[in-house]
């Protein structure tokens, strides 16, 4: 971590759970020619098919909802970002909200990684039915959870932060017999 | 070993002895043996008491059907289990076990007195007596009654053991592991299906474990099965779960099953859970649960020694376990010949076979055989009793002549009795997905009629009789469940060769029963006691329908829920009442099919893990100097900061002196917060709160109410215009969700004109009030960018800046009447900034402040808090903040609500302040006012007090409560009652402390 | 636990979902216009359908979108799901079963 | 009536007990009542006896789509309890509390009232607030409820688990000894030989399907599938079906109805020796005479008739029962079933006249109606008969809602149930 006063919830680093580095994040509502707009400022595409993210470089869009995106950089790419949407995007209607702290991220991963989360999510992990590339927004058991299958053997979860402690036990929990 | 072991076969591992105990005594089995078929291979038949009478039982069945043999299996203090049936628990090295429900000991039980007690103890006795005098029900006779009831001991500790949930997902589940089970699953999972295939026993095979001769394909059906097995487990798609209890079929293809992970092993690893509860959608069902077999209704059928002929088969073709040396047979069903054929060839003696059906009953095979090998077969013969003390000595027989009468025949001694009644399918999972159910008259059972989900039932459970027919059945199942969730299969053929027994039985009794007035006491629900006579008097009582019967008699209520018993009720009160047994009706089945464990349930969920703990970012500082918490919803928040050995009333007025004096810092990160963004942000919530926020200009915050729209208060919060398109609205820490999804809800479904959107913001800042005199100075140190000054900054702005080198947007807010300031900051840096405030504050003398001290500060002031200060019932006005409304708006959410007769009548209960007579007497909250002193219960109250505490800056008590036309009671003296006495309080304003609000405004 | 059609995400679990009770319920356009009678049918009265119910989900976990949906209150079963605003689909008549 | 009693079982023994009667006739209905109940669970199978036994109405008939008792009368968790915050629900559930206390008496049918206390739990400082306020206004009404502090609640139920460690640790609770519990059925058994005795006709498997009403709008009769029935007052106490019957006579309520589960473990010897409910983890325990432990919790989302729910539903439930009481988590659940619930929007019950003459109902018992079975059935009776509420009744009236008079138990405290 480059700022030491910066101290997200602390998550512990596990062969089947990577915390991954801090990040930027916005949440973007708008429509599709927002997102148009959005997709050109970001040189990534705002997926207008439902539950699939688009990635390039460190820049993801990830689709939550039919005017819902989450919009992910690099921590320092946040005034890039900031500024190239907001050019972009003018006047048309929008709401571009910095959401970079809300939630903290880690990634699942490893042969074990769909058994674990389906600990606790109730969605069909199976990679038929969940390719690479689908993301949603879902719950697992008490808590909200963006899920991003970025691998057939990864996902990366955004957790809102609060809750990513009772996440990772439960993962914990469910992995205690993987060791047997 | 004992003699009662057969030399060779069985799925037991003859190498491989080990050593249990039960009821203390020591005895020698193998691995593979359940509790139940190595006590038998001991001779040990009695193994439990019944439930009502304590009349000695024996093992009736061999699986999740028993009703008898229930037993109690301990670890040790923590890890004891009741109530398991000794059929299914597998045995390992050490393993414990004790019966239950007698006392002092199994064989010697004082309890069985209500056997002989029975006559005065008919079904429903204790409706009629134990009603005089009034208390006596309670006091006297109720407390031995529970006492003798209840089967075994809970246990007392609570338990160590895990429990895990695992979420699955297949394209067909397959339920039942034998004949059907298994075609099924090979052939769906040969199509290319996601396939799972659970079964409640240890080994998969189901009935096929039971057979002696049958083969599948040339092969022995046990070596058949597996090499199926084989094949399924090691397809990638397939899952294979064993000791796994498909236990509850629920709405849209949801089947819950519970895996048994540890229970089996002697010395398990603790990384193991013990159970796991596996919540499976499947888009195709196959139900292959097989069927039970049923006992015969006659006098004494209750004997230890009398038993299912299919578990008897069981117990000597899995166990390698002759049940005894002489057996009677009676058979109202084919099966019973196939078990007598396989007993006979084990060296059992076969006294005598009873056939009780009515004459030209169906000839099958089974019987042929029986006939074939000489086994004495006396035709038209029924049992008319069967007697002995703890074990079965001798059967009565009885002649049934064509007309249905019934002439004594010889008595048999014998060490068993072998019943078979017929077969009743497991319908029990079709049933719980709401499948219908048709009578079959020929099989004289239930069987699945159309389903309600996607499924399909196969094999024995619906009915189909022989081992080909049963993989036939399987096979084409799992054909047409592969091929609707779009896998085409090839449909194998299976050439089975097996002596196909008929299942037809004979529901209820024996047929001549009812020609036998009174009607003999037989048991129909052995665990529960009912009998024979027991829904015979039902029915006399005035009860026709099966659901009072069950109710009335408690028949299959038991832990067994009726496997054994149900179609036997019904079809003795169907006799009796010269009804079909489909017009009696069937009880609805429920789940669980067999009981489940609530730590499964439960899975994950215990402790932290119970619930999120949600922690703000002074968490881990306030544990380190010893702060105590609070729950609030999920959150934790700090409540007060003991110093020394302060308790809770000395923290808090320190900590309310210090804010009052000095400056003070509280973590408010938990209030709920939303951004609000869009052209239309303005409008909206113009609309959404009461407030009026057109004219509020960027830069500045405002106090906003929320109503329902049925007019009463729901939330409140300061909300900040920070671009004429955004706003940062708060909400109440508890409120945050609700009123996010209230907002969702309007700007979706009813103002759809609006450009407007929101986005919850609660996470992404910490907000650290900074709160007193002092408080600018403090931030002073820290803040760059903003100016802090009363002109620049004055109550209620918003500027932005830095704090700490970090992004900062700083609220000039109060909710302690004192100079104030939040900070809100990107959470990541709450820590780091919460340490830089504290640490600049100290040349100041910076109080680190709780909830408690925070509720005291806002109550001094007359602050309500929303959830405490009003309550659901309350409008603006009661609480004493209709002047938030803006007047001239022609609407807003719960406008039209407080224009209701009842929102605007007289005599509402107002938010007030109240004023102890002793200043130093707190108030209790949620104590009741009266206006009269010293009056007799029942008496009016006209108001509760809604916060109380004491006041250091005051050095008095203060109080808010909500009183019937509170503010026309300025002045007026009343009472709170108290079981100690009355409270005399003046009523006065709810504003305590710095009613001109001087020392906000600095 | 329902598996509800999502008209946004398709089939999804019911924990995703909050219920929003009886659908098509407007709210009066001017309230200050509706009378008692008027504004206690808006607030509570409901028809408590028993039968083909036509309801409000929000896939509050997921996509976020408010929708309804028509579903047999005596088995359970959906029988449609459509975006909010617009009307019922026409469905086959089950009733009451 | 047959007489109940011991010496009566024990003179019955000797002769096998060939000697009992039926404890109510399959009655037939005749063309004409003068009031028709519909619904045979137990507030309404009173509400007939108190019509006969109060009211001297004698040609009055019960209808009852399936088996009477079968609906949330025999769904319930038999938790008995009057400590309600509001002054109107106080005197509604205390006068059931004591006719609880004596109806077996009454009924000659031992109904099994067993006041073992119900345990209310605090786990935060709001929930001790909210349970204060009820102790102090039940007082105020002469309704018994007392607070203990987390020591005292394990003294009274030592099973309880008090630790301060655990997620939500208990802060205190509030004691109704007088509460308990009752055998659901026997509310139902009892209620209908008595009212039989008295001349009712209880009509089984007989639904209504209309209800006729005359040329000035008044109720004429009812159709059902057992014919037409005439007469000129109908109490509909159908619980979760309230909202169909109504609609026969174009009345709408502000009712939804909802799937409620319950559960009972396997039977073990005494563990739990009272009721105990939690509020904010969401469930309640009690273990019947026959040592099963029976709990319950809150309804699924949606409304639905089905009389069946979620996994996840029962699933909770059972985890905030191990939070609680840690040693119940090996035992297992024996059964679970489902009822229908009618809610209203505040939580408490509608007993009053309809706008439709001769139509009256008696609805909205929410997950509550158990407790409130005799006072509930006797005041629907004074309704009916007197075209007029009973003073206790008058509070709860349909019109409250359009008037915003509202007597909101949930709101007000969060405890339902």
């Amino acid at each position: 971590m480059s700022d030491p006063n910066r101290r997200p919830p602390r998550i512990d680093a596990r062969d089947w759970l990577e915390p991954l580095p801090a990040a930027t994040r916005f949440s973007f509502r708008g429509s599709p020619e927002a997102a148009a707009a959005a997709s050109r400022a970001l040189g990534v595409e705002l997926s207008q098919v439902a539950c699939r993210a688009n990635a390039v470089g460190e820049r993801a869009a990830l689709w939550l909802g039919p005017d819902e995106q989450l919009l992910i950089g690099a921590e320092s790419d946040a005034g890039a970002m900031r500024e190239g949407l907001v050019a972009a995007l003018g006047d048309t209607p929008h709401s571009l909200v910095d959401i970079s702290h809300r939630q903290v991220a880690f990634a699942v991963k490893g042969a074990h990684a769909e058994w674990l989360l389906q600990s606790g999510c109730p969605l069909d992990l199976d990679i038929g039915q969940f390719p690479v590339g689908m993301c949603t927004r879902t719950v697992f058991l008490k808590s909200e959870i963006v899920l991003w299958r970025t691998a057939p053997d990864t996902f990366r979860l955004e957790v809102w932060r609060s809750f990513a402690d009772y996440v990772a036990s439960l993962l914990a929990e469910a992995a205690i017999e993987l060791s047997a | 070993m004992s003699s009662l072991r057969t030399p060779a076969g069985g799925r037991i591992d003859r190498a491989d002895s080990l050593s249990f105990t039960f009821d203390g005594r020591r005895y020698q089995a193998f691995v593979g043996d359940t509790l139940a078929s190595a006590l038998l291979a001991n001779g040990v038949h009695l193994m439990g008491r019944s439930f009502k009478y304590h009349r000695p039982r024996g093992v009736l069945g061999a699986g999740a059907e028993e009703p008898n043999a229930l037993v109690t299996v301990t670890r040790d203090d923590a890890r004891r289990t009741p109530n398991l049936r000794a059929t299914q628990v597998e045995l390992y090295d050490g393993l414990v076990a004790e019966s239950q429900n007698r006392w002092p000991s199994l064989s010697f039980d004082i309890g069985a007195i209500n056997n002989l007690l029975s006559p005065f103890l008919p079904a429903g006795f204790y409706n009629k007596t134990f009603m005089w005098p009034r208390s006596a029900w309670h006091k006297v006779w109720e407390p031995p009654i529970r006492a003798a009831a209840g089967l075994g001991v809970a246990p007392t500790l609570p338990d160590p053991d895990r429990y895990a949930q695992q979420f699955a997902h297949c394209d067909v589940l397959v339920i039942g592991a034998g004949a059907a089970g298994l075609a099924a699953a090979l052939t769906a999972a040969s199509a290319g299906a996601r396939v799972i295939v659970c079964d409640e026993q240890a080994e998969m095979g189901g009935a096929l474990l039971s057979e002696r001769d049958a083969t599948i394909d040339g092969q022995p059906a046990v070596a058949w099965v597996a090499a199926s097995v084989a094949r399924l487990a090691a397809m990638p798609r397939v899952r294979l779960l064993p000791r796994t209890t498909a236990f509850g079929y629920f709405p849209h293809n949801n089947i819950g099953l519970s895996e048994r992970i540890t229970e089996h092993l002697a010395d398990p690893a603790p990384s193991l859970p013990r159970e796991r509860m596996w919540q499976v959608r499947a888009r195709e069902v196959v139900i292959a649960t097989g069927a039970i077999e049923r006992p015969l209704l006659f006098p004494g059928n209750d004997l230890p020694g009398v038993m299912l002929a299919s578990a008897a088969r069981t117990y000597l073709n899995r166990y390698g376990v002759r049940v005894g040396t002489r057996a009677v047979v009676a058979a109202g069903c084919d099966a019973a010949f196939a078990a007598a054929l396989d007993l006979a060839a084990a060296g059992v003696q076969i006294a005598a076979i009873a056939d009780v059906r009515a004459a030209g009953a169906a000839d099958g095979p089974a019987l042929a055989a029986a006939r074939a090998v000489g086994l004495p077969i006396r035709a038209c013969s029924t049992v008319l009793a069967a007697t002995g003390a703890l074990r079965v000595a001798a059967v009565r027989l009885g002649v049934v002549a064509a007309n249905g009468n019934v002439s004594p025949g010889d008595t048999i001694a014998c060490d068993v009795v072998l019943v078979s009644g017929g077969y009743t399918p497991s319908v029990h999972l079709h049933s719980q997905s709401r499948g219908k159910l048709a009578f079959d008259e020929a099989l004289g059972a239930f069987v699945p009629a159309a389903p309600a989900e996607r499924s399909r039932s196969a094999g024995h459970c619906r009915g189909i009789n022989g081992l080909g027919a049963a993989l036939e059945d399987g096979a084409c199942a799992g054909a047409a469940a592969a091929l609707a969730t779009g896998h085409t299969a090839t449909t194998p053929r299976f050439v089975a060769t097996a002596l196909d027994a008929g299942i037809e039985g004979t529901p209820g009794a024996l047929p001549q029963l009812a020609s036998v007035i009174p009607p003999a006491k037989a048991f129909v629900d052995f665990q529960n006691d009912v009998t024979t006579r027991d829904l015979a008097l039902a029915r006399r009582e005035g009860f026709e329908s099966i659901e009072h019967i069950k109710r009335y008699t408690t028949t299959g209520m038991a832990t067994d829920q009726g496997k054994t018993s149900g179609l036997n009720a019904l079809g003795f009160v169907a006799a009796e009442s010269a009804r079909k047994i489909a017009e009696v009706g069937l009880t609805t089945y429920r789940m669980p099919y067999t009981p489940v464990t609530f730590g499964a349930f439960a899975g994950f969920a215990r402790g932290d893990q119970f619930d999120p703990v949600r922690k703000t970012p002074s968490h881990d500082w306030t544990i380190a100097r010893g702060g105590v918490f609070e729950d609030v919803g999920m959150w934790k928040r700090t409540r007060f900061f003991p110093v020394g050995t302060e308790d809770m009333h000395a923290a808090v007025d320190r900590e309310c002196l210090g804010v009052r004096n000095g400056v003070g810092m509280f973590d408010a990160s938990t209030l709920g917060k939303i951004e609000v963004v869009g052209k239309d942000a303005a409008e909206f919530l113009n609309r959404f709160y009461v407030n009026n926020w057109a004219n509020l200009a960027p830069g500045r915050a405002r106090y906003g109410i929320l109503l329902r729209d049925d007019g009463f208060v729901y939330d409140d919060g300061v909300i900040g215009r920070l671009a004429a398109d955004r706003f940062h609205v708060t909400t109440t820490t508890g409120g945050a969700a609700r009123v996010f999804g209230m907002m969702e809800d309007y700007i979706q479904t009813e103002w759809t004109d609006l450009s407007v959107w929101i986005t919850s913001t609660t996470e992404q800042w910490a907000v650290v009030a900074v709160q007193g005199p002092k408080a600018r100075e403090v931030l002073a140190k820290l803040v760059t960018g903003i100016d802090l000054s009363p002109t620049a900054l004055p109550h209620m702005a918003i500027a932005h800046g830095e704090i700490c080198g970090v992004p900062l947007m700083l609220f000039r807010v109060s909710f302690s009447g004192e100079l104030g300031f939040e900070v809100n900051v990107p959470a990541d840096y709450g820590t780091h900034v919460w340490e830089a405030i504290h640490a600049a504050g100290q040349e100041f003398g910076i109080t680190v402040y709780g909830t408690e001290a925070m509720h005291v500060l806002r109550a001094e002031k007359g602050y309500i808090i929303v959830g405490q200060d009003t309550d659901g019932t309350m409008t603006p006005d009661d609480a004493g903040v209709a002047w938030a409304i803006g007047k001239t708006k022609h609407d807003f959410i719960g406008k039209r609500g407080l224009e209701r007769p009842a929102l605007k009548a007289k005599g509402r209960k107002q938010l007030v302040g109240l004023a102890t007579v002793d200043p130093q007497v707190v108030l209790e909250e949620g104590a009741q006012l009266v206006a009269t002193a010293n009056r007799p219960a029942p008496y009016p109250m006209i108001g509760y007090v809604t916060s109380a505490y004491h006041s250091a800056a005051l050095g008095r008590s203060i109080a808010l409560a909500a009183i019937a036309d509170g503010r026309a009671r300025m002045g007026e003296t009343l009472y709170v009652a108290m079981p100690g006495g009355d409270i005399p309080v003046k009523v006065v304003s709810p504003v305590f402390y710095d009613p001109e609000g001087a020392r906000i405004n600095v | 636990m329902l598996i509800i059609d999502c008209p946004y995400c398709g089939p999804r679990p019911e924990p995703e979902f909050t219920h929003g009770g009886e659908a098509h319920i407007a709210r009066p356009a001017d309230p200050s216009q509706a009378t008692d009678q008027q504004w206690l049918e808006f607030l509570y009265l409901r028809k408590n359908t028993r039968g083909v119910f036509a309801e409000r989900w929000r896939h509050a976990r997921g996509c976020g979108r408010f929708f309804n949906a028509l579903r047999d209150t005596t088995t359970d079963q959906f029988l449609a799901t459509y975006r909010a605003g617009q009307k019922p689909p026409a469905v086959p008549v089950g009733g009451e079963r | 009536m047959q007489k109940f009693s011991a010496w009566a079982l024990f003179k019955e023994a000797f002769g096998g007990h060939q000697g009992w009667k039926s404890q109510y006739r399959r009655a037939t209905p005749k063309a004409e009542y003068d009031a028709i109940i519909v619904g045979g669970g137990g507030h309404g199978l009173g509400a007939a006896y108190y019509l006969a036994a109060e009211h001297g109405l004698t040609n009055i008939a019960v209808v009852e789509k399936g088996w009477i008792g079968g609906g949330n009368t025999g769904r319930n968790t038999t938790i008995i309890r009057s400590n309600y915050l509001f002054d109107e629900s106080a005197r509604l559930y205390d006068h059931s509390l004591k006719m609880w206390e004596d109806l077996s008496q009454v009924l000659n049918y031992n109904t099994m009232f067993s006041p073992r206390g119900v345990m209310m739990l605090a786990h935060t400082v709001h929930d001790m607030q909210v349970i204060k306020r009820h102790v102090h206004a039940n007082r105020g009404n002469a309704v018994d409820n007392e607070w203990l502090t987390p020591e005292q609640a394990k003294e009274f139920c030592p099973i309880l688990n008090i630790e301060q460690n655990i997620r939500y640790p208990v802060v205190g609770a509030a004691l109704q000894r007088r509460g308990g519990t009752s055998r659901h059925d026997t509310v139902a058994w009892g209620y209908a030989r008595a009212a039989d005795a008295l001349g009712v006709d209880i009509i089984e498997n007989c639904e209504v399907t209309g209800i006729r009403r005359d040329a000035h709008g008044a109720v004429e009769g009812l159709e059902t599938t057992r014919g037409y029935i005439r007469s000129a007052k109908i109490g509909v106490s159908a619980a979760g079906n309230t909202s169909v019957v109504l609609d026969y006579a174009g009345v709408k309520l502000p009712l939804e109805s909802f799937p409620l589960q319950a559960l009972v473990s396997e039977p073990v010897k005494p563990i739990m020796p009272c009721v105990v409910m939690s509020n904010t983890i969401h469930a309640y325990m009690s273990q019947s005479d026959k040592g099963e432990l029976v709990i319950g919790a809150g309804t699924d989302a949606y409304n639905s008739y089905t009389q069946r729910g979620g996994l996840h539903i029962s699933a909770h439930t059972l985890e905030s029962i191990c939070e609680l009481f840690p040693v119940v988590r090996r035992m297992k659940m024996l059964r679970n079933w489902g009822g229908i619930v009618d809610t209203t929007p505040d939580r408490s019950p509608i007993i009053a006249k309809t706008p439709v003459k001769g139509l009256y109902v008696n609805c909205g018992w929410g997950t509550g109606g158990f407790k409130a079975t005799p006072g509930s059935a006797h005041l629907f009776a004074w309704t009916i008969a007197k075209d007029e509420p009973h003073p206790i009744n008058a509070p709860f009236t349909i019109e409250r809602f359009r008037d915003g008079l509202l007597i909101d138990e949930a709101a007000a405290a969060a405890v339902a149930h």
